[in-house]
Order: structure tokens, then C-alpha cells, then sequence
């Protein structure tokens, strides 16, 4: 007896796609697990972010100071 | 020192004229048995012809009866001949598509090219002992290349925007409807028409270009079908590069003005361990649900660990430079060596191309469709036209994602909400994946 | 445009449902024989409960009876089931270890993943098949990989420390003592005591680890032992990671307050040609000594004689840096791929760590011997705290040295008078190994 | 801590003399039948013997009668003992002209050092488990690293003089004269008299060597006499570093004063799109005209192409540092492999060495003598001296033009004018190769 | 009867060296077609050039700039 | 017979050790020999380390120019 391809095929589909939404709301439910733990238990300290945003900033700062040194070379 | 050179060449030119009045008769030169054997002299008129014979023009009009394609089998008359002038013509479209157009060129660029080379008559080149072979067998027949560059890829995403916003990740599940919908369009099609005839394996390889996923593609491909390879990447790439052709009417078609205006909350700060940790739960679950689809997942979340783990800073770049890039050479060249006129120019190619697209279309679809099902339940209500990224072709739906919304609100800025179902659709494409290679074993 | 995605949407759709609809038995198609011969259509109830079977969480609660292991052997239930997951807890901590504590991540986050990736159930990753056994049989198990690494190294070292205070070689060659002595007690403990069941090349591939050399003991390992090579390269790299903990203790145990505010003369400068001459000069040597060492000494020494000559420096700076990093790549994940429960989860890796940190001490205790014995004899005395850098352990040893030295005299500047023993334990190391090659050869 | 550490050390020591006490007879303890096996217990002396006659030294003074060279033949005791002191200081002599004389060190350094370690006795590094070995199996005997060097030279190419001025190609195609002309010189030489015994297809290789192209020579010598390989290569990058001490007497010989100074016209500007259409063009030439050459015409103008093309500078960038530099490595090692004494220090070297030189020159004196058969044409003037570039060996032939140009006029600029034939002599050896190819297929 | 390989040299040199300038030959005249082509059909935009060109010139502006404010801090 | 392994071990610690030292010294002896040798026949030219220590400098120069540029531009 030949196989109805097509029935596999939705056979395929019903699995597959009921693994990716099974995988997918697990995970989702894993991430929000995950961050009220880490949130709760490991929070990130201030500085660090700052600091960060700070080494950004100063580079910014320090990009502007040589356009502006150029800037007035130019001018100059 | 001058004189030294002047001798030689008098010597040099006093012999060779020697040789040329010198009878072939004449000659009482013993010669080592073991030596020569492989040369056998032919006058110099059956040499003039079989080089004539041996040129490419020749070799094009008259082939070798007994040529055999890369796989040792016969090929037919025109796939020696004008299937391979045809095919060196699509090359040609291809750079034109990848220089002019922007096509995906980092891949379809060497992809091309070796399809050019690869259809060179006489050459050889993509077989067991040309280059291109060498390289195929080196890491794509098993599957390496596809992996490492999977790494390299981990190693340059930010799942930021999938950790402050989780609930995208949906989005990127029911874009591989894509998948899964065109591989019952193909074996139905199959089945009940007379169109196309691929096998169940053949229309689960061609689908994953639903996933809008190179690597992936190429994974699946070379494990389900690797005779299809050529036209599956092909397909799966220049679709890819098409995406801000052919998502944005299905993405207007399925919303309303209203819901194109949807504007979603900013995105909440997301701590470095959160992104740390994130990797190895993705892959702990794979493992759990379905460790099939943990090759691939595992090199993504390899590379995307060591960048975010922050202390294997030089791994890391190397990883999404130097190793990325000449696995994406060594990677291009081997899928172009599939290129073949016999392996391409057959109808199946363009029954790939059309589901091909018709996966990327149903999975752009589909991605928008279930964020307009999310927004009919209760809480923040999620801009449809972020859905359409859920296929993947990361980075460039979201962009697409951002460019649409824009274009009906310019200070609505969707490009990171929407990178979270573009992840998203990376790993779900992958968990696909997974299911395709588990049904098959 | 629109139109013909939306019609293509419903074909799409009327064709899953009338495929959904008909009956299996109704099929007439014919299936060309050679296709679809792997796949057996099976009720969907069937395919559920496979599926289900084949999840992670059923391998690893209701093994497969006939399962292999990567060599193709038949595996206790334990190590397919709890022992994965008490090897995935493991990886996590070397994870933590690394990331956190500063573990060597370089080669102990890759070496931990690829073990977290070795010992998923039914994905098979470490098997002849999957990416971690390709990548471990194209270069760990023919020793291509630590010999790149080696030449890496040798690029990034200076000889220069050493160049110019030879004699402090002495004390790298005191601290292989930590190799022979734990050879001999490993072997002692296997014959008469009922804890260890070594034999003697699988001591000696133990004993390396007190070499404090990374692609040494990979070296070896593979060579002597293969079947040991996770546990063994994983205490290499830990216990190298673990030198400011381990060996200040020792150091402090074995010397006088006195001993540790010894003053060094300051080093001469040392020549370009020197530097140029020094790594042939020690490969001539290898040679005529100990050929066996010259596989390790020579691509260390090709390493740095490139950086030296200083004429290719492209190609040194690729050496350490792409080259390098992508080595260290591999290697780690191929390493890791021994790290599967049915191989790391055995008596023998606790004997294993517990000879491997034994070893480390008493090359340690016997650097810092040496340094005292030294100075017995007349002429400049040497600071028995930079003798504990004789274990090599480059640069991480030296700086202890320089670390505990300062403790004692804030003023006191160990760190380049400890590099010269610091690169003279690679050196010694790789000779003990190239004896320990030619014992058994 | 200290006392734990302290305590393992008492325990260790005391197991240590335990050890060194028992009484060999007394054993009785029971070893497993499968382990040790591969060991034989022997008295201290006998290993202290085995010892001394495994040293380098014993090993040069009296050989092993049993030893075979990497091919597993038999070896002369010459090429055993002083043979390898021999080779060993060749590679001295050659590391002093890569680093003193400047002589391509790129590559000769990596080869002359891979010939150092291949010449080591015992080691056997050049044998199908040595590391130098795995190399050689990996990418050289397949001929793929000199196909990947050819892709990062291309993609280092600028065709726009040669765009610019196009017949200038001809001087390219007059210096592969070299090729041909050494090769009739080879095989009368061999023929005729007693001093060489070459067959056709080492004839063929050797003369390659006039091609002045270093993976050309290698690509051909490996396909046509691997046993030559070492000789070769050696010769054709020592002659390519020697362009500027053997090239400016043949010119001088061959021009006029007059002939020396003329002035070139200014290049006209070459558009980016030229740019971009010469690679393929050239490469369908190739195809049309014989398409044994399009491996290496192919490698290039893929390498070309991606840079002209704009769009992928990451993997431009990549061919043309980390990619080619790594090849690099292992391509000069894997060479180096070949210079082993039984294999270099044989009659045919100095035939090789006196032959390349001979093919070489003729190339040089062809280009020169082209460019004044050209001037009897009608049309701009070319000055004779950058003929000479038409051998490739680029840039150096082109900067030798230029520099001979200067001495006898300061402004008269040759350097972009040469660079034209310098880049048509690249392809005109390749098609050169091809032609020799095809002759022995 | 033996070959005289002499004879095969000078065959293999005749064959050799014509289709090498045959082949030169060849792409000399399609690179003139192939010119000729490109510059009466897509000529290449002027600006394009030139905003190369305005790039270079940039950046050496700055480097300029930039060697300027060092001289004068310098004698400052 | 079997064999005493500790013995055996205790063999390999003894010609092992031997070795390294033999090794380590005879490279000592040559290092030794070495210096002597380049130091008086092949000794470096001043100029050399003179003018690898002045580009550093010059680049630290620079570096300060920079620095003080910006310090300067961030304090007007
Ligand atoms: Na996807
Ligand atoms: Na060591
Ligand atoms: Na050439």
C-alpha cells in the first residue's frame, strides 16, 4: 500500500509546527523566569551600567573635542 | 656577470636550434622505462587538433561523448553544452543582482562565481579532485560550514531585544508556517499534479527556505536533499536579499492603516546576565524538547555565549571576522560547485524557486497574521507590521519592519521591537529544522 | 503583486485541506521506487509517541538500550542518563569558573561547551558524524591543532628575560620534577594500592599536566592516552588557571622572609640578533639531544623565530592572532568532545585531578628548591620566588612571583627576572615530553 | 592549605623511595593483560643505551639501517647523516638571505623552515604523521593552497595599467618564452649529453620556473613532479627575490641609451566598471581558449573580482590578510617538507637551480627584446625596460623597470607603465600552465 | 622506437607560445571592444569621481588638521 | 615476569630529569657562548636602539599633543 504523501505532509506540519510553538512558549516562559530571578537575586549594580555609558559619553566628548580642533584649524 | 648570462643564452639558443634540425629518427637516447610512459609523441598536426579539440569553444560545441558529470554519471548533450553557457549566464545575473542590486552579495557572490567554475568544460573543477570539490568535501557535504558559520552569526546577534519584550518570540514560531505550510503545498502539488515529483525529503529540504535562513538551508539540504543543494541556496538566498521586494505588499495587504500605527512601549533595559544566561537555557531547552536541532542551535548559542560571557573578546571577533569570513569564501565556492547545468537547469529548479517563494511569502503572512491573533487578547498590543520579521533574514525584515511602519508614522520606530521576532524566527527555524531531521531518521 | 501572493495563499490553503480530507488508502499516486525508500509512513499517534521518545527528556530518563558511545562501545545506563546531566552541571561550573573567577577562559569556555555539546543525548555531536568529532579528527587526534597553538605561542613569547640571565633556565628545569615525581607516584599507587589502576603511558600522560603547558599535555595526552584527554586537558587548564591560588602558599612554605626580599641585579640589554639566533640555536640543540622534543620545541621556535626576523610580520601577527584564535576554536571544542559522562564520569578523573594538582606542587616546591639550592654557590643570588615560575604557566606564574615578591618589598620588581625561568619551563616541558615519546616508542 | 600541600609532599616523596627500594622480583601485582602491552621493561642501562642512540647526534653519526624517507623508500646513509647537516645549513643559508638579503622572505622563511624541521632525524615530521606531513596531505599535494594563494594575490591585483595601456599584455606573453624555451633547453640537455636525465614532464616543471610566479611553479610542479616540488619552489622564490640583481644587467645589455629614455604617455583613467568586467572577461577567454588554465585564472579573477566588485570588502580584506597569511604558513611548511636531504641533494638540484636561472633570464631578455620588435610597429613608443616586467614576479619586476629607468633619466617614471606587463605576465603564465597541463593529459 | 624529446620541446614551445600570444592577443582586442563599450554606453557619473577624490583630499585635510594642532602644541 | 611499574618510573624520573638538566645546561653553555660571540663580533649599532626608543617617543609626543589638544579644547 503506497503512502498518501500529502497526509504526511500535515502529519509534518501539525508536529512541526506545534513543536516550534511548544519550544517557543516554553522559552518564553523560561526568559520571564529567568529575569524576576536574576531582577530579584543577581540585580545589576548601578555603577556599571553607568560607567559604561560613561566610556561612551567620554568618547563621544573626545571625538567632539578633535572635529572641534579641526574645525577651528580650518577656520584658523 | 654579463658574460656569464650572454653564454648561457648563446648556449641556450645554440641548443634549442640543435633540437630543431635534429631528425626524430635519429635520436638513440636511451630512456629509463619507468619514465615517459604517461607522455606518448604524436605528430605536431595531432597535436594542433587535439588542442583545437581540447578548447572550451570545442569542448562546448562537440562534448566528450564520455564526460561525466561531477558525481561520475552521465550527462546529457545540452548540459555539456549550451546548459552550461546558459548556466555561466545566471552566474552573470547573479553578480548583477549581488553588485547592482545588493543581493545578499557576501554570499551570492562566491556562490556565483563558483558556479561559474564549476561549468567550465574540461576543467573539472567540481570534481573529487578540482577545488571546488576539495573544498565541498572539506566542510559542506558534512555539514561544517553551515555550522561554523552559525557561530559566527551567534557571535554578532544581541538577544536584547527578544529578552525585554519575550513574548515576540511568538511571532517567530508562527513565521515557519512558512515552513511547514509549502511543505504540504509541494507534496501535494506532487501527489495530485503532475508539476513537480519530489519525495517527502525533497519537499522538506526545499521548504526550509521558509526559514528565510542561509545556513539553515544549506544544512538541511546537504542532509535531506543534497542534490537539490545548488537551487535551494540559491533560492534561500536571493530571497533573502528580496525581502524589502516581497514582504512589504503581503505586510500592507494584511493590516489595517490603524494597526500599521501601533505604537509599542519602549524596550526595558536587559542586564548583561540575562544575556549571559540566555544561551544556555535556549540550548537547555533544546535539549530537553528536541535535541535534534541542537547542532545547530548549539553553535548559535556558542558564539552568542562567548561574545556575551565578555572575557573571550579575541574569540569572539575572530569569530564573527577572519573565521566567518573564510568559511563564507570556502562556503560560497562549494555551494556554487553545485551549480551544474545537469544539477540545476532541470525543471525541479524552477518548481524550487516557486515554492521557495511561496514559503517566504506564507511565512511573512503568517508572521503578521499571529500578531494580529495576539492583539485580540488582553495587554500591550503589538504592531503587526513586526510580525513580518519573524521570518528571520535577520537583519534585514526588521529593517523592512521599521521602513513600512514609517512610512505611516515617521517617529514610530519599530527596528528594535522588532529584532525580537527576528531572533526569534533564527531559533524557531532551527527548532523546524530539528523536526524535519528527526522525521527523516 | 498582491494579488497573485493572496492566490497563492489559497491554493495553498485548499490544498492542505483536501490532502487533510482524504483518505490514505484513496492514494493511487505512483512513487518512483528509488525514492522515498527511507521513510515509512507510520498513523499520527505513532509519530507523536516517537516524537515524544526521541525529546531529550525521555533519552535522558528512558536511555536507548542499543545506544553507542562516540567510539562505537555499548555505555552503562548511568552515563546516558544522570551522568549527561551531572556532566552538563559540570560544564556550567566550569562556565562559572571561567567567566567569573578568570579560569583561562580562552580555552575553558570553548573546552566546557564543547562538552556541554558532546554529552546531548541523540543529537550525537562528538560521534564520527557531528561537528565536534569532524573537527576533533581533522586536527586533535593527528596533534595538528596544539602544535598550531604551540607556534602561536611561540610568536607571542620573548626570549629576551631569559637571553639575558641564562642560568634561571635551572629553574625551569627543576620544576619538571613535578612531571616525574607524580609519574612515579601515579604508577606507585597503581601497583600497590587499589585507588588508581594506571598503566605507565597513561601516568606519564597524567603526570604532563605538572608541566603547566596547555598544548603540551594535549600533545601527550593524544599520543599516550586518548582515552583520557578531557579529564586530563581540563586539569591542565584548570590547575593553570588556579596559580595564584595553588602556588602561593608553596612559595611561602619553602623560603625566608629574608630569601623573598633578595634583590635582583638589573637584566642586560639583549641584542635583536640574539634574540634572532636564540630559537635555532635551542632547535639545533633539540636536535642533537632529543629529536623526539623537536615536533613541540620546532613549531615553538618557528614561531618565534618569524616574530624575531621581524621581516614577516603579517605573518606573524596572523599567527597570533587569526590563526590562533581559531585553533584555540577548535581545539576546545574538540577537547570538549571527551568530555562525555561515559569518559570523564569514571573513577579516573578524580585520581586524575588529584595527581594533576600534585604535580603542579611539587614543580612548583621544586623551582623554588632549586632557586635555594642555586644559591648555595657563589655569584649573584637568585630570588627563590620567581623558581615557582619554572612550571611555566606563561605569563600567569611570572606574575605571581612578581605578585608575592611585592608583599614582602613594594619596591621589589620580580616580574621580568621570573619570565626567563617562566619560558624556560615551556622549554623543559616540551623536553620531558619528548622523552616521554621516546620511552614508549 | 599548607599543611595539605605539605602532607601530599611527605606522602609523595615517601612513595618515591618505597619505589626505588622494592625489589623488581617482588612484584606481584596483577596488571590487566590489555594494558602494557606496548611496553617492554628494560634494565637501566639498555635505556640509557637506547637513549643515547635515539639522540640526534647518534642518529647522524650511525643511522638506522631501517630508515625510509617520507615516500617509504630507502634512504642512502649519506643522505641520512651529513645530507641532513647539509640541508640544515642550506636552510641557514636561507634564512640569512630571507632576513639579511631581503629574498622573499614571506615565503622563503616559512619553507626554509619547514625544510629545517623535514631534514630532523628521528622526528620524521615530513612523514605521512608528522605535522609538516598533515600539511602537505592537506592542501599541497592537492594543489589547493596554491589555488587559494592565487585568490588572495587577485584580490591584491590592480589591473588598471594593464587597462590602460592594453598591448603592453604582449611583453607579458613574449617572457614566458622562458617557459618554453628552458624546456626545449632541459630536454636537449637531457637528451644529448650525460648531465641531466630529465623527462618531459620535469622538464615541464622545471621551466615553469620562468614564469617568475611562486604558486604557479608550485601548482604546476605538483601536478607534473611532486619529486621536485622542494627544488623548485626553492628556486623559483629565490629567483623571484634575486629580479633586482638578475634582471638590470640583461636590460642594459639589450637597450640603447636612447631606448632607455623614452618617455611613456600618461595612462588614461580606467573606470571602476572596466575594472569590474576585465576578471570575468578574462576568465570566459580562459574558458573559450583552454580551460585547463581556468583553476588558476579562475582562483585570480575571483579574488579580483571580489575586490573590484565594491560590495564585499570584508571577504576582499580577509583573502588578502588572515586567508592568505595562514595559507601562507602552511604552504611554506608544506614545501619545506619536500626539501628533506634525499629528496634536494641530488644531482637534478643543481640542474633545477642552473635551469631556472636559464628560464628566467631568456623571460627577461624576451620581454625586453619584444618591446623593440613592437617599436618597429607604428604607434607610441614603448620604453624596452619595462619588458623586463612582463615576467610577473610582481611588483618587484615592475619596480626594477622602473628603477633601471630612473638611473638613466630621474624623471622618466616607468612604475605604473611596467605594471601592466608585470600583471599580463601572471596570466600569461597561467595559460602557460594550462598548455603544459594539457599536454599530458 | 624512442621519441625524440628535443622534438616534443620544440612542439610543445610552438603550441605554447602561440596559443600564449594567441590568447593575449585575443584579450587585448576584447579589452579595447570592452572599453569602448563601457565608455560610449555607461560612462562612469562624474561626481562619482570626484567625491573619491573630495574623500582623500578629506582625509588628508585632516591629517593636516591634525599634524597642525600637534606643531602647535608643541610650540605652545 | 611482570614488571615492578614503580621501578620502571622511578627509571624514567631518573633519565628524565637527566635530560632536561643535560638539555638546559648544554643550552645555558651555548647561550653563553652566543652572547660572546654577537657581542663581539656582531654588535648592535647604537643608532638602532636609539631610534626605535625615539619613534616611541615621538609616538608618546603625539599621544600628549592629542591629549592636550582635547584638555585644552574641553577647557575653553
Ligand atoms: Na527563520
Ligand atoms: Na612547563
Ligand atoms: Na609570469
Amino acid at each position: 500500500m503506497d503512502a498518501n504523501l500529502v497526509v504526511e505532509g500535515l502529519k509534518f506540519m501539525l508536529l512541526g509546527m506545534g513543536t516550534v510553538f511548544l519550544f517557543l512558549i516554553v522559552m518564553i516562559v523560561s526568559m520571564n523566569i529567568m529575569s524576576t530571578i536574576i531582577h530579584k537575586f543577581f540585580p545589576e549594580p548601578k555603577s556599571a551600567i553607568s560607567s559604561t555609558g560613561n566610556q561612551a559619553k567620554d568618547n563621544k566628548k573626545i571625538i567632539a573635542a578633535i572635529t572641534a580642533a579641526i574645525t577651528h584649524h580650518r577656520q584658523g | 656577470m654579463k658574460n656569464i648570462i650572454l653564454k648561457f643564452l648563446v648556449l641556450f639558443v645554440f641548443l634549442g636550434f640543435t633540437g630543431l634540425v635534429a631528425n626524430e629518427n635519429a635520436s638513440t637516447v636511451e630512456l629509463s622505462a619507468h619514465k615517459e610512459e604517461s607522455y606518448k609523441t604524436q605528430p605536431m598536426s595531432t597535436m594542433v587538433m587535439g588542442f583545437l579539440q581540447s578548447t572550451g569553444i570545442s569542448a562546448l560545441i562537440n562534448p566528450d561523448p564520455n564526460e561525466l558529470n561531477s558525481h561520475g554519471k552521465t550527462m546529457s548533450d545540452f548540459h555539456k553544452t549550451g546548459g552550461r553557457v546558459i548556466m555561466i549566464l545566471i552566474t552573470f545575473l547573479l553578480f548583477y543582482l549581488a553588485i547592482k542590486k545588493g543581493f545578499e552579495p557576501l554570499l551570492l557572490l562566491p556562490i556565483a562565481f563558483g558556479g561559474l567554475l564549476a561549468n567550465i568544460p574540461v576543467a573539472n573543477m567540481a570534481g573529487p579532485d578540482g577545488f571546488l570539490g576539495i573544498i565541498y568535501h572539506m566542510g559542506l557535504s558534512n555539514q561544517l560550514f553551515p555550522i561554523l558559520i552559525f557561530m559566527g552569526v551567534g557571535a554578532m546577534t544581541d538577544f536584547g531585544p527578544l529578552l525585554s519584550n519575550p513574548k515576540t518570540a511568538l511571532l517567530g514560531g508562527a513565521a515557519q508556517f512558512g515552513i511547514f505550510g509549502t511543505l504540504v503545498g509541494a507534496v501535494a502539488l506532487s501527489q495530485y499534479t503532475n508539476i513537480f515529483d519530489f519525495t517527502l525529503q525533497q519537499s522538506s529540504a526545499i521548504s526550509i527556505i521558509g526559514g528565510a535562513d542561509g545556513p539553515t538551508s544549506i544544512f538541511i539540504a546537504t542532509k535531506l536533499a543534497p542534490e537539490l543543494l545548488g537551487a535551494i541556496a540559491v533560492a534561500s538566498y536571493s530571497y533573502m536579499a528580496m525581502v524589502p521586494i516581497i514582504q512589504p505588499p503581503i505586510m500592507k495587504a494584511l493590516t489595517t492603516d490603524a494597526e500599521r500605527r501601533i505604537r509599542m512601549t519602549t524596550l526595558r533595559h536587559v542586564s548583561r546576565l540575562e544575556k549571559l544566561v540566555f544561551p544556555v537555557m535556549v540550548l537547555v531547552l533544546a535539549i530537553l524538547v528536541l535535541p535534534e536541532s541542537t547542532p545547530l542551535i548549539g553553535a548559535f548559542m556558542f558564539g552568542n555565549f562567548l561574545k556575551e560571557s565578555g572575557v573571550v573578546e579575541r574569540l569572539s571577533d575572530t569569530m564573527q571576522n577572519a573565521l566567518i569570513n573564510i568559511v563564507t569564501i570556502f562556503l560560497g565556492l562549494a555551494v556554487g560547485s553545485k551549480l551544474s547545468a545537469d544539477q540545476f537547469l532541470v525543471p525541479d529548479t524552477l518548481a524550487i524557486l516557486a515554492l521557495g517563494i511561496i514559503a517566504f511569502s506564507v511565512g511573512t503572512a503568517s508572521g503578521v497574521i499571529m500578531a494580529k491573533i495576539m492583539n485580540m487578547f488582553p495587554g500591550h498590543k503589538i504592531n503587526p507590521l513586526i510580525g513580518s520579521a519573524g521570518v528571520s533574514a535577520v537583519p534585514m525584515a526588521a529593517r523592512v519592519s521599521n521602513k513600512v511602519g514609517m512610512e505611516y508614522d515617521r517617529t514610530n520606530m519599530l527596528l528594535m521591537h522588532a529584532m525580537g521576532p527576528n531572533v526569534a524566527g533564527v531559533i524557531g527555524s532551527a527548532v523546524a529544522a530539528g523536526m524535519l531531521i528527526s522525521f527523516f531518521k
